[in-house]
């Protein structure tokens, strides 16, 4: 099947990533395609590349791009929510791409379902 | 349905946009209207869902500039000339809160929970915020 | 104490948490979303009622008005301040409690 | 359709808004901090035991393995599931509401 | 109180940290420790309330490794080595979650609602998270 | 009176922001001191100077610094928090400086008020 994925919430601050991201792994393993993960609110902040967890935490950035890169997964922040928030192409991590929000309505039509995870 | 075919121009799907938030307090309210209105543009079968304090949003009358905010209210009517225009208002919703079931800033339905929940069952795609 | 709330009623425990915890000379001061709750002939509003024998009930005006709602659909009772006024409560009371 | 819930109940309406508004087929998945209502002898758990004649629910483990929640302390008929199983359950419904 | 002199050596100030969010669901449980911590070098009157959901931060048997965190648990129990030993659990919220008033990962104090509402009333500066 | 603040929320999500900023305007204006504002959890996000809202919102993280500079208020931003969050000297903006979490402590002990807004 495919699957879209939204996060609604920041990395660290919200657990919504980290659920994300454990059913994204957990999608991908089973044989799904994880087409695109959309970042929107406060979720653009998962793709800040300046974020320095404590060294014995999880890397949430690094891990989605990490993912991304392995299993081609679409990495989308919304660029209106970034601007909001701080994010910009200065300071977007590896394996992320900044655009619209037609990329998450896009994501609603071409996958078999649309999973999302905030606050 | 697979969605294999999902890029195929004509694919229509029905996107409900879920709210349940107060208007302010937080922007979901006023972000989830900002994909509501980029929707339009991808022709799909788009619905609106106020229950809880989602209801909040859709009431006339609301004037932020006390709190230094934007009243995003009128944007509410842009919807219309969308061809967005199933906007469902849950009654209880309204009756535990004190509020009438009429006064708000569009056109709206207003629904019982279990048309609301006949409403969500029948969705493809339900976007929450 | 001055207690601060600033979470719906109807979405969150937080004011009922809240008012279980006040003693005497407490006030309650909803700000943000709370303010919803202190509409009359609503649950949180009896909450309200109930605790306004004890306790003086504020309400920050600014966010009743960012939310369409009028002062006179507040449970009697219930006073309306503006920023000053929050100031001022923050001022009279040894000490502020914010229920988040 | 398949419902989320991520918040606790004890401290939010959600769960108890999302089971209003189960439909035939309808099922519920806890994760996240919404875990801690799954609790036996509790109100949540309660208003879950009722849901249960109707309707199947589902308690994300290793969430409640985060909040030290063992299996065994939860209502009768709430079945565990890990994250495969969370994509089983997104895989079986037509479709995902999440209650946030 | 006037705090005119706050910043003279010997001003002790009672300093009351809430903690009423479940750990993991957000950070502001393991935020708000560090802080605590922190408070530790400034010779202050600590005390820790947990209350509503802020009693399972201090519940033994906390284990996050299936969802990728780092249990923090054990890091209540430095607390100790910083004489910070005033930490209050709330019956009433043990009582409503079905949790037995023992098994904590670090000595605590089990009071009423009421005991807990005159511990909070004492207090110079009570920090929410 | 001397009051310091808490802000455990970032800016446009949460109205935690709004409410600290109109609070220390009224407090300011009324003749008292706002000795320091202190950025916590996703507080830090007020920090931001890659922030670029809509022209016609409110510039949270702008008007943050000029109060500051009109009142003497002391920006502080939680290092530890900011770390997490992807908010470091090199997008901080004017009138904020990173500090430790001594800083709130400190703000506790040496105002006759310490108001703390967040979600």
């Amino acid at each position: 099947m495919k699957i879209g994925i939204l996060v609604n919430e920041g990395p660290y601050t919200h657990q919504a990533s980290d659920s994300a991201y454990q059913f994204a792994v957990a999608a991908l393993k089973a044989g799904h395609k994880v087409t695109r993960v959309f970042f929107y609110h406060d979720g653009v902040q998962n793709g800040s590349s300046l974020t320095e967890p404590p060294r014995d935490d999880r890397q949430i950035v690094e891990r989605w791009g990490k993912l991304a890169g392995q299993y081609e997964v679409d990495l989308v922040v919304c660029v209106a929510a970034a601007l909001r928030r701080g994010i910009r192409e200065q300071n977007l991590a590896e394996g992320f791409r900044i655009s619209g929000l037609g990329q998450l309505v896009e994501a609603g039509i071409q996958n078999d379902r649309l999973v999302v995870f905030g606050d | 349905m697979s969605a294999e075919d999902g890029d195929t121009p004509g694919v229509i799907k029905r996107f409900l946009f879920v709210n349940r938030k107060a208007p302010y307090g937080t922007i979901y309210a006023l972000e989830a209207l900002e994909v509501v209105l980029i929707s339009a543009a991808f022709d799909q079968d788009v619905s609106l869902a106020f229950l809880d304090d989602g209801v909040y949003q859709v009431l006339a009358g609301n004037d932020p500039s006390g709190i230094g905010m934007k009243n995003f209210s009128p944007t509410y009517r842009a919807l219309d000339d969308y061809d967005i225009t199933k906007l469902y208002v849950e009654r209880e919703s309204l009756t535990e809160r004190g509020l009438p079931e009429d006064g708000f800033v569009v056109p709206v339905n207003v629904v019982s929970r279990a048309e609301m929940a006949a409403i969500m069952s029948q969705q493809d795609v339900v976007l929450s915020f | 104490m001055l207690h601060t709330v600033n979470k719906s009623p109807f979405a969150s425990a937080t004011l009922t948490q809240c008012l279980g915890h006040l003693t005497d000379g407490a006030a309650v001061l909803l700000i943000e979303d709370a303010v919803v709750g202190g509409v009359a002939g609503t649950a949180p509003g009896a909450l309200l009622a109930e605790c306004l024998k004890g306790h003086k009930v504020y309400c920050l005006g600014p966010d009743l008005m960012a939310r369409g709602i009028s002062e006179g659909r507040l449970v009697k009772g219930i006073q309306t301040v503006d920023y000053a006024g929050f100031v001022r409560l923050v001022t009279e009371h040894d000490a502020v409690q914010s229920w988040l």
